[in-house]
């Protein structure tokens, strides 16, 4: 993962760099002990003071991405998908594996409890066996069965409640009556022509020449300040990301904050 | 051919109209029909997320063994997979067939100190591009650009409580520029994507869209 | 059906349950239509009820033959509607009380009462079951559930004591607890069924007015008057007609349009204007004598945004090939990979120059986000193109790409579905074909009929939205709701 | 025309120039203990005044779906919200949508309970994760302990005091998403639309300008957006924590980032973009 762009490197450079991760890494073993020791000599290390550090140690790797891609961020990075997914298939297994097929078919509490089990699980446990089909080469096929189950039903239902949520719910509010003071007039005005100039200019069936091209304009104009908007949005999501490492970084392992 | 494709596409028909319809019967039924129906889902679910996990293990598999480009990470991604399923097995106080492993187990401590801190550092990365972008590229090109970056400035100072305390103007400003010409705008996108979101459901239905089949040969 | 007679069918003390509660609600319906289309009735019915005096104190029941029980149509049968007209007596102190007893009770002359105030409880505080018609509104209704007046009695499960719990395995109590648990699940459907058998039996209703010193039956020949009515399913609920209508219509557009698009292909589609920037983009490149990158999203074959992409790229390859600029495919999937060099050859052959066709120009750069974004940008700087196009599905990483491709003097054109990358695209590009302008250059170009007769399918869906967003609005100033209702989703 | 190799490193000096001045914003702005006074937005309170009107011990619906990805914005927000639900002796039902957020909910949900005294199964319960998403929320629908038939920690849900007179979504009043992605929009139409719970949302910033026209139709009663959300949602239950405290260095960077892009623009356009003109 290099930053944009990966300038050439020779020996000196290399050497140079070798040598400030070495500082660093001195630099960070100095600072935790430094925040332990002080406290009345060196106190056991608990489980949760070691999280911390090595919760920090990671942080800081993944943030030296920023200079440069390095191998440390490439195994950082990695660690990171790797134990996301065995979180995942662990947690898929206690969750829902377990407790809807294994429990109620090994361990059902009495005959009329495991019967009944049967009677509502054994299909989707088929079912979900033939998903695991997709895996292989030429039994693929046999994983279509359970697809289009669920593809026809999500396609099925979808279109109602589409209609229902995201059409005709929010028709409710375009179509009431522009009443009030001035400012909410206006302000109901504003919208149904931001709605219907934004739709017209996704419109194709039309040449948008002449008044169809001053409506487009303005449809245009609505769409620029809402992507204005989650634009100043979006980078206030990614400072706050950065202050709450921040945040963790000088509070949780530095102990600095007030 | 029939088993391989036609089944599918008349089952696909079914499902869906069966699911449209009963949308609209009020009957005990219906209600049963669709509780017997998400019951399953939610237990297929299950089998659909190892699909998920088996194929993402599988790249990295093949990476190793084909020694290709950055095999050695891949490693890595073995390690943390098999290092969590062993531990997450373990959970020693109720097994592998108790209930999820609690606080306080070497598992939970993995995802509190590796999963956790990662996933949120490499996320706020992003806050560094951005700011090197927008010095950089975010240019007012044209009056669209302009527009755009107008509003992002007035939504960016709006939303910060230093704005409010010098005056009230700005977090209104920025209130108004979001209740009004960012909520129409929207709104016509909302519209216009679920259109585009029936017309994609029907195109299954009608078994006119068929990409999601997939499954080996055709 | 005759409306009018079902109307003013009076209500025999036995009659049997309302058969004509369906026919009612047609009626009920028909006449939304009717009398909301005749603004003079609407006046009528204000100046009715404007000048009905107020009596002092002397109590007049409402009128018996108003006096009706039926069953609740477009439910699940769990419900009974019982319905009065309004007494010339109402305001505040005066209330209802509804009597409601079972078969056996009714008998016993036992009845459950219920209290129901006089200024509230009008039958058009539901038009999800029963429409809009002014009429309603003066008419008093109430729904009635039997259950809650005759609850099942649930059965005790035997539960082992918190000390019992603590002796046993931690294996044995979890079977013993999941034995329980199963038991209390049954007891629950049981319930359920019960509750579903009580609400479907016969009820009989009176009704008596009241203003806390008297209290005077609505009665029919010196009797108080009984009405009985049975909660039954019902198979439609009338409130999501129009959901049912419009998801009909729209989807029958569709298959309209896209069987007209297999006949005709050239269907007429506005000129894209994003698809002239493409061609002018080219033009540079040709003139600047660099290379053309088209940098795929990270969608997959089975993604719209991907096959827009892919139909973009035959037209660039072949416009790129008559004026003999290389061009270099970004790809990180596999499967689109194998269709790019495929779409890019044939666009070769066509030109005339199959020779020109170089598989290591379409290489798979990266598999993952973030390190796929890495790969293009160092390509981009070291070969410094004189175009860029980035087109598909994007993410976080749309912010890298953009920002080392404006940085190298590329023109930049970015087509894509994402609206969340949207606002990065526009600033650092200098043409952006947002969310749908991508499958209608796709359609464009492509002429696939799927695709053109959806998007001209829904162009018609999305003109019935501006009009009816407009007329609605100014019929709703106007005071007429007509539209309004007719959209309301219940 | 200068060589690449000097625009190249030109370009990686200015990006790693950026860069730490936006580190040094922030981590300045956290090191000086600053107070900033927060005023809670509009949306923010509408969610504060719902949980202040429902009456003590009606259930209460909270779906966490997010993952360690968005935690930094949406977990101090979610603590706010379990902190001032368990304070009006509501009975919190905790669940994700979201696999990887399993770990983020539990550790929310135990500290926040251990916090205010409360007992898993009998003042709370905790159902974690299943599968379906959609579909999760439609078998919700019907049968809440059919969908879930244990919680977290392996007791049944069948008579648990937490759970009593919830059979399904139709019996829960208030139900509140917390979003890092598409399920706010999946809880309005498969959720609130056909169970007639008041559905709440809290989103990270991204999301929030999308989720506006969901407010106008009264679809969402209210909305907190990002760490301003939580901050506003803190100073509304009186005990500020990360949200506000980052308050200050939100600012700061906000002011930095809105320098860069006017800086540069103004800098582009009326100095440079004229000389060239004459030259």
């Amino acid at each position: 993962m290099a930053p944009p762009s990966q300038p050439v490197r020779n020996t000196r450079q290399r050497v140079v760099e070798s040598a400030v991760l070495v500082g660093c890494a001195l630099a960070f073993l100095a600072a935790c002990l430094l925040v332990r020791w002080p406290e009345a000599g060196p106190k056991k290390l608990s489980a949760e003071g070691l999280g911390i550090f090595v919760a920090a140690g990671l942080t800081l790797i993944i943030y030296s991405f920023l200079y440069r891609d390095n191998p440390l961020f490439k195994l950082a990075e990695n660690l990171y998908v790797g134990v996301s997914l065995g979180y995942g298939a662990v947690m898929t297994w206690y969750l829902s594996l377990k407790p809807e097929v294994v429990d109620p078919l090994v361990f059902a509490p009495s005959r009329a409890a495991l019967l009944d089990a049967l009677a509502h699980r054994t299909v989707p446990i088929l079912m979900g066996i033939l998903l695991l089909t997709r895996l292989s080469r030429q039994h693929g096929w046999l994983s279509r069965y359970a697809y289009t189950i669920m593809v026809g039903w999500g396609a099925g239902i979808g279109i109602p409640i589409v209609v229902h949520s995201y059409i005709l719910k929010q028709l409710g509010p375009s179509v009431r009556p522009l009443g009030g003071g001035f400012w909410d007039v206006a302000g109901g005005l504003a919208i149904l022509v931001g709605t219907v100039t934004v739709l017209f200019y996704f419109f194709f069936s039309v040449e948008h020449k002449g008044p169809g091209r001053a409506v487009s304009r303005v449809g245009i104009w609505f769409l620029m300040l809402a992507f204005g908007a989650s634009f100043g949005y979006t980078v206030m999501a990614r400072v706050s990301l950065l202050i709450g490492r921040v945040h963790f970084l000088i509070g949780d392992w530095l102990g600095l904050r007030p | 051919m029939l088993y391989k494709r036609a089944i599918p596409l008349i089952i696909v028909f079914v499902m869906g109209l069966l699911a449209f319809v009963h949308e609209f019967v009020p009957h005990p039924l219906s209600a049963a029909f669709r509780e017997e129906m998400t019951t399953w889902f939610r237990i297929i679910g299950g089998f659909g997320m190892f699909i998920g996990l088996y194929s993402l293990l599988h790249m990295h598999a093949t990476r190793i063994r084909r020694k290709q480009l950055g095999w050695g990470y891949s490693l890595f991604v073995f390690l943390g997979a098999l290092g969590m399923i062993v531990l997450g097995l373990v959970n020693e106080p109720h097994g592998p067939l108790g209930s999820a492993p609690e606080d306080g187990t070497v598992f939970d401590w993995f995802y509190m100190n590796v999963q956790v801190p990662c996933g949120a550092t490499i996320f706020s990365l992003l806050a560094f591009f951005m700011a090197s972008a927008a010095f950089r590229t975010f240019r007012a090109r044209n009056l669209d650009a302009a527009l755009l970056l107008g509003a992002a400035v007035i939504v960016m100072f709006g939303r910060i409580p230093l704005s409010a305390m010098i005056s009230d103007v700005f977090p209104q400003a920025a209130d108004v520029l979001l209740e009004y010409p960012n909520l129409a705008a929207k709104r016509g996108i909302l519209l216009g994507i679920s259109l585009g979101a029936i017309s994609q459901s029907l195109r299954i239905l009608f078994g006119i869209e068929r990409s999601y089949l997939g499954g080996g040969s055709e | 059906m005759r409306p009018q007679a079902a109307r003013r069918k009076t209500q025999a003390v036995s009659g049997k349950p309302q058969a004509s509660s369906r026919c009612y609600l047609l009626a009920s319906g028909l006449q939304l239509a009717a009398c909301s289309l005749r603004p003079g009735a609407l006046l009528a019915a204000t100046l009715v009820l404007a000048c009905t005096p107020l009596i002092a104190a002397e109590l007049v029941a409402p009128e018996a033959a108003s006096f009706r029980a039926y069953d609740r149509p477009s439910d699940d049968g769990n419900a009974i509607g019982v319905e009065w007209g309004l007494a010339p007596t109402e305001g505040e102190g005066v209330a209802y009380v509804l009597e409601v007893a079972s078969e056996e009770d009714y008998r016993a002359g036992k009845f459950h009462t219920r209290r129901v105030p006089s200024v509230a409880a009008f039958k058009a505080d539901h038009p999800e079951y029963y429409g809009f018609s002014p009429a309603l509104k003066r008419l008093h209704y109430v729904h009635v559930e039997p259950a809650k007046f005759y609850r099942p009695q649930p059965r005790r499960i035997a539960e082992p004591s918190k000390e019992e719990q603590q002796k046993m395995s931690p294996t044995a109590r979890a079977r013993v607890l999941a034995g329980v648990a199963y038991e209390q699940r049954k007891e629950r459907d049981r319930l359920a069924a019960e509750r579903r058998r009580i609400n479907g039996q016969t009820y009989y209703f009176r009704l008596a007015i009241t203003d806390g010193r008297q209290t005077l039956y609505v009665s029919e020949g010196g009797q108080p008057k009984v009405v009985t009515a049975a909660g039954r399913p019902n198979l439609f609920k009338w409130g999501k007609a129009n959901n049912l209508v419009f998801s009909v219509l729209f989807c029958a557009v569709i298959a309209g349009f896209i069987r007209a698009a297999r006949r005709n292909p050239n269907l007429f589609i506005r000129k894209i204007a994003g698809l002239e920037a493409v061609d002018e983009a080219i033009g540079r490149a040709t003139e600047m004598g660099r290379p053309i990158y088209f940098v795929h999203g990270l969608g997959g074959m089975g993604d719209l945004s991907t096959i827009a992409a892919v139909n973009i790229l035959a037209r660039v390859a072949r416009r790129a090939c008559e004026y003999d600029t290389r061009v270099r495919v970004m790809n990180n999937d596999p499967i689109v990979m194998a269709v790019s060099q495929e779409v890019v050859k044939q666009a070769y052959t066509e030109a005339g120059r199959p020779d020109a066709y170089n598989p290591d120009d379409v290489p798979l750069v990266a598999p993952d986000q973030f390190s796929y974004a890495a790969a293009v940008n160092g390509r981009m700087v070291r070969e410094r193109p004189a175009t860029i196009l980035m087109m598909g599905t994007f993410a976080a990483e749309s912010l890298l790409l953009a920002e080392t491709g404006a940085s190298t003097g590329a023109i930049q054109i970015a087509g894509t579905d994402s609206y969340t990358q949207l606002p990065f695209f526009i600033p650092t590009c200098d043409y952006t074909l947002m969310g749908e302008e991508l499958y209608a250059a796709s359609a464009y170009l492509s002429r696939e009929p799927k695709l053109l007769g959806s998007l001209r399918g829904q162009d018609v869906g999305k003109a019935f939205l501006m009009i009816a967003a407009v007329l609605g609005t100014l019929l709703a100033t106007l005071g007429l709701h007509w539209i309004s209702d007719l959209l309301r989703a219940f | 025309m200068s060589t690449p190799e000097a625009d190249l490193r030109r370009a990686a000096i200015a990006r790693r120039v950026v860069y730490l001045l936006l580190a040094v914003a922030i981590v300045a702005t956290t090191l000086v203990p600053t107070e900033m006074k927060v005023v809670p937005s509009p949306l923010s309170r509408k969610v504060y005044d719902r949980l202040e009107a429902m009456p003590a011990g009606s259930p209460i619906l909270f779906s966490f779906d997010y993952d360690p990805s968005s935690k930094e914005e949406l977990y101090p927000m979610s603590l706010a919200l379990l902190r001032h639900a368990f304070r009006r002796g509501l009975r919190p039902i905790v669940m994700t949508h979201w696999l990887n957020g399993v770990g983020l909910c539990k550790e929310l949900v135990e500290r926040t309970a251990k916090e205010a005294g409360k007992e898993s199964g009998q003042d709370f319960v905790f159902l974690a994760y299943k599968p379906g998403g959609s579909n999760l929320l439609l078998n919700m629908g019907e049968s809440l302990k059919g969908a879930f038939d244990k919680d977290f920690y392996g007791k049944p849900t069948e008579g648990m005091p937490a759970l009593k007179g919830v059979g399904s979504l139709r019996d829960i009043p208030v139900v509140v998403g917390i979003a890092a992605g598409g399920t706010t929009e999946m809880l309005i139409a498969y959720g609130r639309d056909r169970f007639g719970f008041d559905l709440g949302a809290g989103c990270t910033a991204v999301i929030a300008p999308d989720l506006y026209p969901f407010l106008q139709s009264d679809q969402l009663f209210g909305l907190l957006g990002g760490l301003r959300g939580a901050a506003d949602y803190e100073t509304l239950i009186g005990r500020p924590d990360t949200g506000v405290k980052g308050m200050p260095a939100q600012s700061v960077a906000h002011i930095l980032i809105i320098a860069l892009v006017a800086g540069a623009n103004v800098y582009v356009f009326l100095i440079r973009r004229p000389r060239r003109k004459e030259a």
